[in-house]
């Protein structure tokens, strides 16, 4: 028995050594973490977000660095466990020290880090759309709040293509919810009656939709009908394989979807999605110098780059890798002007307005943590890009939307 | 003649269409040491499996009157462990030890007394019932080895465990399934002889395959003969034994 | 099947089309310097340009317009300076090169460079051009040009879709075209689509008995878009006259009733798909787990090595033959075998691994196989990359048939064809087969099989190759309906443990009617309750189930003690 | 044969001296000297275990709470359930209800609704919710609410007599249906996003030290206890009819015993417990979500339990310990890598260490015992020749 609780007492050792290598702090450089998951369900999305960051800071490392200091990343893997985001943002905060830290995909993740990043006074940069209705002092969100592409999304269909039936499709969790939620009494405030919305709710992992398009088809039998989608990952394929059977085209009822990229494609029959929508704040065909650049550089990285786990085949960039860019470079902008990296003071030098010039078009941090910027309307083509059909300059990002569109 | 203590009438129990008993009468009386013998298939097994609630029967009832003259209780209602309470033990074909507990656990766990959860919880062992068991442990000559695991224990010990067992839990009626396999002459014989002393105070049912021992243990008693589910023959060993019918389905079987 | 010959078809008419215009072509006619108008104008007037085209009679017309809106139309720069709308083609050659065919006439461009007169074709480097754009206005716009032609198209489908969709439209100014065509109209199908949507356009029809006739018409016709015009018309103020009213809710009651039916039938063949999916996914299940009694964790990741191998030779397929070839459609079924023994190998590997040491501690080999299960995940991760990969469906497997307005998809038919045959396939193993008898034997007692000269380690070797070769099947048609990633696996797995559970463990025929019922439970379920809670009832419902039949729909009966 | 190990009777002593020693000597450094020497030490100090260790041994405690509870069922019972998380994260879910209520006006919308409620359009504060204000309701209810679950389908289930594999399948079909009821939003616990940002429990900051150390602390003083009342569980006549029932159900239905109703017991109380080792972790890690009660949250338990070594009550803890901080290492140091780590650790117990870590010392001893008779017979050997 007492070996048996050394043992114990060893294994304990064991964990606390194993916590304790916090490598030397080198003068010249700073730590910066990457909270993403690498494994697990969230992997098929969020890896990209790894690549596009090591990528970022090597960019800017091989320009001298941020204040003459080197950029030293920390990557921990999320493993699409929620708890664990929680124990490894404690990690990079209370252990590694991470002056910024650029991560989580899912909202619940970003959820389950808040608490610890408020605590420590820590700095997170998230970039993926999400549902808004959160406003911390510590998180700064690049990502396209709901007035940024689901808005302009209907819009779209409402004004450009005279569709007057909604049917709104999500997988059932808080994103889909809260922006049908915007989107209903947005559509209210124009004049379509709740008669003419569906709303859907599917379960993650779901694989079967041969109920919800026979109802879509008989829904847009009359030909004014639109899907607007927010349906995530895996269950986009099987939901337009469907649509594609059911002879559905998109010139009869469009779907815009708000949860698939350009790095989705690379896993959807896209053949199926021709002419279908999608709204983002950057798109890989935007045309312009910054995209360019921007595209060259990061798959020539991708082409040398010896990290592990890197796919170097068929690699696309989409928004939420663009935004996860713009971060980088709207955090080192701000530190620049706060000549520290102390959180405070690089908080006030991003609420006073900083901007980028990215790729999808100039940025501009707000006092409200979130960042003005373009909204991009396109429609899919056969090569797994978008074709860009509208564009909104320079949209403001609001995360509280629900309620301001109710009576006029 | 006194009431059965124990009375199967009409009893049938088919498995996927296989006859296993059919349309069997079988009464035992208190204090009677009957023994049951068959040949493989005759359906002693499911027998003693409608006797415990292991298996219900298609038709026929089966009851139990320990006390004469109360109401007989309908064992065909009742699951195993009830009809165990009521005091009816079984010893199964294959020794069923607890094989990772010492002997003297095994003993424990059978011992009389209240079978719930939290007597078991909060059980203690009294001087009374340690007298007991020691008494158990020397009866079935396993006093030496009461700290083996169960499981250590050769053939014919598990037996001798099993019976000790069975009778740790004081039954009225005793169903007792090839007490001798695996066990030497000598064995066999003290297992006999353990047997004839136990009859009288409780009833006992035997099934067996070895005829030497059911000679043995059928000296004051009847023997029962199944065949296909049914009851062949029923009386004395030698007129059983001289039976035309039972020496063609088996004995007959025995010479060639 | 039917749909690759109808595509076939639908080529072979398009190229008769075109080479009856361009014999007839004497020089460019009215109608087609338009449509060259419309090709060259800049973007800003494209739009008006093609709608000026409605209407036009012109044979280039419809094969310009349809090559655009595919995004399948070049402009040939000329060294002249002109451009000529064309589509490309391989050269009859066989070379690299494309051949350009003028939209125009349906004729080869000639080579300017060669010498004038001779019937050198002009080549084109792939890749060197790029398709002439379209955007949604546009293509709206050559919609209501093509719908107008295909009024009068060649093929029926496109006719009977072209007067759909312009009976939709609801405007006056078709009712004359679609009247004369009436006249002229032989299919049966295209006279039922005219009928209707002239009726269509006679709802606002000014003659009050016209109206009534047309919703008399519509209503005969179950359109559901005639309900929802109807549900508009009835609400609208002021409310039509009052024997309009009884008409109309007449009419509506008669299409509501009719569509009940249909998706009552619908629902059915849905419920027998989604049930054959189940059956495929849990059939390798009822044979590892069923019969052999390994809980194999790692189950759904050798689907997913079918899967994957489905999109091996996909990628092999457009690499050797092409991904436009005729050859390509075919790769799924080249897929399928080569799924179920990439499956069968690695489940075979499995066996002689580590579930060869665990058949007396089946619960640990639920450990051993979700460690494998992991490790196989960030393998096809490390392989195929984290994201999902893209299969695209061969013609066949793609569209669907309707049958009095009951949707039949192809690739549902094919799933659930397969899945009866591949049931029949598992019947004859087990019980034709030598080694069937071996297997039931096995299964059965291990011990007392070896005893008798069964060599039991074959056979179990065999056996689980057998079973997870099936998953490897399953993943391959898995690839068909859903998405091919790493996780999909993971899916599926505790649906086919269920239904094997619930089937009867050591049963096939179980597994198969419990599959059936589960999916057509479910899906019969889904619309009253939603998608979500017919997930969640199931398991509850297995629950409860397995009380009234702990052993499942048909349990195998022992005579031994537990 | 060979002389058989000396095995414990129905009433040994409950803990030798030695053994109480053992016993008390870590709990005393993990209950007492280490939350110590976190509070009185200076934050770089080389001997003061940060508040992020204490915040994840905390952690790994409720953990092993849990694995302790799967162990029972399992090394000791035969029963796998494969839906232990379920009760852990009703447990969670339970005391989560609790602390977001104990918000208060300090979320998001300043209301007392919790932020959720505010965003899905709720008017009120749902009936059900209400008694949750109390701390001591939700206590009980994170006690009262998984044994309840666990009384009804077990009730069910041993009724039937539903066994082994099946009884496996079916445990995770429960967890599984239980997540997908948990993620819808209409359910109204917050769906996929679950219950997060707390503030304070019985008044106490949740982000300050001293709370944290509370809540390490009774964490470890939970695992200390549970162990204690397993291992009495055990040591009683119970524990070996428990045995019993896992060795040869039947022969103890033979015996009198209603081995249901023993099944029943330990099933429920085993759910209780391991909702309050939820209730605790819960505040620790700061969030509640339907993916705790997922099925593989359940294996995971499962894969500690036998890599410490079943059976045993200081295996499930130790494979809690082991695994966890494996896990916790791995994703750090080797995130591509970590996912075969964690995969060939389950195949390589299971094959060549079906005792778990817990038996290695023995495995040694073996091992040297052999080895040292073998040297002697080899020299021997040699010299003869």
């Amino acid at each position: 028995m007492l070996k048996k609780i050394a043992q114990t007492l060893g294994l304990g050792a064991f964990a606390l050594g194993a916590f304790a290598t916090t490598t030397l702090r080198a003068e010249d450089t700073v730590k910066v973490g990457v909270l993403h998951s690498l494994s697990g369900t969230m992997a098929i999305s969020e890896t990209s977000l790894r690549d596009v960051l090591l990528f970022t800071f090597d960019e800017i490392n091989a320009k001298g660095g941020v204040l003459g200091k080197k950029i030293e990343p920390v990557v921990v893997d999320g493993a699409s466990n929620w708890p664990l985001f929680a124990e490894k943002a404690k990690q990079l905060l209370e252990q590694d020290k991470t002056a910024v830290t650029f991560g989580c995909w899912t909202s619940v993740s970003r959820k389950s880090v808040l608490p610890v990043f408020e605590k420590n006074n820590g700095l997170l940069f998230y970039p993926v759309q999400y549902e808004g209705e959160e406003l911390s002092k510590n998180i700064f969100y690049t990502a396209e709040a709901v007035g940024q592409q689901a808005t302009p999304g209907v819009d779209y269909l409402l004004n450009e293509l005279g569709k007057k039936k909604f049917y709104l499709l999500g997988s059932d969790y808080v994103y889909p919810r809260t922006t049908n939620l915007v989107l209903k009494e947005y559509l209210a405030s124009k004049g379509i009656p709740e008669s003419a919305i569906i709303e859907k709710y599917t379960p993650f992992g779901h694989t079967d939709y041969q109920q919800i398009v026979a109802e879509i088809k008989q829904f847009g039998a009359s030909g004014d009908a639109a899907v607007v989608s927010t349906l995530n990952g895996d269950t986009n394929v099987p939901f337009f394989r469907e649509l594609a059977n059911a002879g559905i085209k998109s010139e009869d009822i469009p779907v815009i979807s708000f949860s698939v990229s350009e790095d989705e494609f690379r896993g959807l029959p896209t053949k199926d999605l021709v002419g279908h929508l999608g709204a983002w704040s950057y798109f890989m065909s935007v045309d312009t110098p910054a995209n360019d650049k921007f595209k060259k550089d990061f798959f020539a990285w991708i082409e040398k780059s010896t990290v592990p786990g890197i796919e170097k085949k068929g690699r696309v960039t989409n928004s939420p890798m663009v935004l996860s860019y713009v971060g980088v470079y709207l955090w080192k902008a701000a530190v620049e002007k706060a000549g520290t990296f102390e959180v405070d003071a690089v908080r006030a030098a991003l609420e006073s307005g900083v901007s980028f010039d990215g790729p999808g078009g100039k940025v501009t941090m707000q006092k409200n943590h979130h960042i003005t910027k373009n909204v991009y309307i396109g429609e899919t083509l056969a090569d797994g890009q978008f074709k860009i059909l509208k564009s909104y300059e320079g949209v403001y990002g609001e995360p509280f939307l629900k309620g301001t569109f109710g009576k006029k | 003649m006194s009431h059965p203590i124990l009375q199967a009438e009409d009893v049938t129990k088919t498995f996927d269409g296989f006859r296993a008993i059919n349309a069997l009468n079988f009464y035992l009386f208190p204090g009677e040491l009957r023994t049951v013998i068959g040949p493989n298939g005759a359906g002693k097994s499911t027998f003693f499996d409608l006797l415990t609630g292991r298996a219900k029967p298609d038709t026929g009832g089966i009851e139990y009157s320990p006390v004469p003259d109360t109401p007989a209780t309908d064992l065909t209602k009742l699951n195993e462990y009830e009809i165990q309470r009521l005091g009816i033990g079984r010893k199964f074909q294959t020794p069923s030890v607890f094989a990772e507990h010492t002997v003297f656990t095994n003993l424990v766990l059978s011992l009389k007394g209240p079978r719930g959860v939290f007597a078991s919880l909060f059980h203690r062992l009294d001087s009374a019932a340690r007298d007991r068991l020691d008494a158990l442990l020397k009866l079935v000559r396993l006093d030496d080895k009461r700290h083996w695991k169960a499981g250590l224990l050769s053939h014919g010990e598990k037996q001798w465990l099993e019976i000790g067992m069975l009778l740790a839990s004081e039954p009225r009626v005793l169903l007792v399934d090839e007490p001798a396999a695996g066990m030497t002459d000598e064995e066999t014989h003290r297992t006999g002889e353990l047997l004839l002393s136990l009859a009288g105070k409780h009833s006992i049912v035997v099934v067996e395959h070895d005829m030497s021992f059911v000679k043995q243990i059928s000296i004051n008693g009847q023997v029962t003969v199944l065949h296909q589910g049914s009851v062949l023959c029923e009386g004395k060993f030698d007129d059983v034994q001289s039976h035309p019918k039972v020496r063609e389905v088996y004995l007959g079987r025995g010479k060639n | 099947m039917l749909r690759f010959l109808l595509t076939l078809f639908y080529g072979f008419a398009l190229w008769a089309g075109c080479a009856v215009a361009a014999e007839s072509a004497p020089a460019v006619a009215p109608g087609r310097a338009q449509l060259l108008a419309a090709l060259l104008a800049p973007p800003a007037e494209q739009v008006a340009a093609i709608r000026g085209l409605v209407g036009v009679e012109d044979a280039a017309i419809t094969p310009a317009l349809t090559a655009w809106r595919a995004g399948e139309l070049y402009l040939v720069p000329l060294p002249d300076g002109s451009r000529v709308p064309a589509t490309l083609a391989p050269a009859p050659n066989g070379g690299e090169q494309l051949v350009a065919l003028s939209v125009l006439d349906g004729t080869a461009i000639p080579d300017p460079a060669a010498a004038p007169g001779s019937a050198t074709p002009l080549l084109i480097a792939p890749k060197s051009l790029k398709p002439l754009d379209t955007t949604a206005p546009l293509r709206r716009a050559m919609r209501d040009v093509l719908e107008v032609a295909g009024v009068a198209d060649p093929s029926p489908s496109v006719r009977r879709e072209s007067i759909e969709r312009l009976g939709q439209s609801r405007k006056p100014e078709h009712l004359p075209l679609l009247q004369a065509r009436l006249v002229i109209e032989k299919s049966p199908v295209v006279r039922t689509a005219l009928a209707d949507a002239i009726a269509f356009i006679q709802l606002a029809d000014s003659s009050h008995t016209v109206r009534l006739a047309a919703i008399a018409a519509l209503g005969e016709a179950h359109s559901l878009a005639a309900a929802s015009r109807f549900k508009e018309l009835l609400a609208a103020t002021p409310p039509p006259p009052p024997d309009e009213t009884a008409a109309l809710t007449a009419a509506l009651k008669k299409i509501e009733s009719h569509w009940k039916t249909v998706n009552f039938f619908g629902d059915l063949f849905r419920g027998l798909s989604a049930g054959s999916v189940l059956l495929l996914i849990a059939l390798g299940l009822a044979i590892t787990f069923g019969l052999m009694g390994v809980i194999n964790m790692a189950h759904g990741e050798l689907m997913v090595v079918g899967a994957y191998s489905t999109f091996v030779v996909q990628n092999l397929f457009v690499s050797v033959f092409g991904a436009t070839s005729t050859a390509f459609h075919f790769y799924f079924i080249a897929a399928l075998p080569v799924a179920f023994v990439a499956a069968a190998l690695v489940g075979l590997a499995l066996e002689r691994g580590i579930i060869q040491f665990l058949y007396k501690r089946p619960l640990e080999s639920l450990l051993a196989t979700w460690g494998v299960s992991l490790a196989l995940q960030q393998t096809f991760r490390l392989v195929f990359g984290p994201a999902n990969v893209q299969i695209n469906a061969p013609a066949w497997l793609q569209g669907s048939a309707a049958l009095n307005d009951v949707l039949f998809a192809y690739n549902r038919l094919f799933v659930i064809g397969f899945a009866a045959l591949v049931v029949f396939g598992v019947w004859l193993a087990l019980n034709r087969t030598s080694l069937g008898l071996l297997v039931r034997a096995v299964m059965q007692n291990r011990q007392m099989a070896s005893c008798i000269g069964v060599r039991a380690t074959r056979v179990n070797m065999c056996t689980f190759a057998f079973g997870s070769g099936l998953a490897g099947l399953a993943g391959a048609c898995l690839s068909q309906l859903g998405n091919v990633g790493p996780g999909m696996g993971q899916l599926h797995i505790i649906d086919s443990f269920m239904v094997v559970v619930s089937g009867g463990v050591g049963n096939v025929l179980g597994s198969v009617v419990a599959s059936l019922g589960i999916g057509t439970v479910d899906q019969l379920l889904q619309p009253i309750l939603g998608a979500v809670i017919g997930k969640v009832l199931v398991p509850f419902a297995i629950i409860l189930f397995l009380q009234w039949r702990p052993g499942g729909l048909f349990p195998t009966r022992s005579r031994s003690l537990d | 044969m060979s002389v058989p190990a000396k095995l414990s009777d129905v009433e040994p002593r409950f803990f030798t001296r030695a053994q109480w020693a053992s016993f008390l000597l870590p709990t005393l450094v993990l209950a007492l000297v280490l939350p110590l020497l976190n509070a009185a030490l200076p934050a770089e100090h080389l001997l003061r275990p940060s508040d992020f260790t204490l915040n994840l041994y905390g952690k790994y405690a409720t953990y092993a709470v849990l694995a302790l509870g799967v162990d029972l069922l399992w090394g000791y019972l035969g029963i796998l359930s494969l839906g232990q998380a379920l009760f852990f994260a009703l447990g969670g879910y339970a005391f989560g209800m609790h602390l977001l209520l104990m918000i208060g006006k300090d979320g998001q919308y300043k209301s007392d609704l919790p932020d959720y409620m505010v965003f899905l359009g709720y008017k009120a504060l749902p009936a059900h919710w209400e008694p949750f204000y109390s701390f001591s309701f939700a206590a009980a209810a994170v006690l009262i609410v998984p044994a309840l679950i666990a009384f009804v389908f077990g009730w069910l289930a041993f009724r039937s007599r539903i066994k082994g594999v099946y009884l496996s399948i079916l445990t995770q079909a429960l967890t599984y249906a239980a997540a997908l009821l948990f993620f819808r939003n209409d359910f109204g616990f917050g769906g996929n996003n679950g219950f997060t940002d707390f503030k304070r429990v019985l008044g106490a900051d949740l982000n300050s030290p001293d709370t944290r150390r509370g809540l390490y602390v009774a964490s470890v003083l939970l695992l200390a206890g549970v162990f204690l009342l397993y291992r009495w569980l055990t040591r009683a006549k119970f524990g070996h009819l428990m045995q019993a029932i896992r060795d040869g159900e039947n022969r103890v239905l033979f015996s009198g015993y209603a081995t249901a109703r023993y099944k029943l017991f330990v099933f429920v109380l085993v759910a209780a417990i391991t909702g309050v080792a939820g209730a605790l972790y819960v505040p620790q890690v700061g969030i509640i979500n339907p993916s705790e009660m997922t099925p593989e949250k359940s294996l995971e338990a499962v894969v500690w339990v036998a890599v410490g070594g079943r059976g045993t009550l200081l295996g499930p803890i130790l494979g809690a310990l082991f695994v966890n901080a494996l896990k916790s290492w791995a994703t750090r140091a080797a995130p591509e890598l970590w996912l075969y780590i964690i995969g060939g650790l389950f195949i390589v117990v299971v094959l060549f260490l079906p005792g778990g870590l817990i038996s290695l010392p023995a495995k040694f001893r073996s091992f040297w015992v052999k080895l040292r008779s073998k040297a002697p017979a080899a020299e021997s050997l040699a010299a003869g020749h």
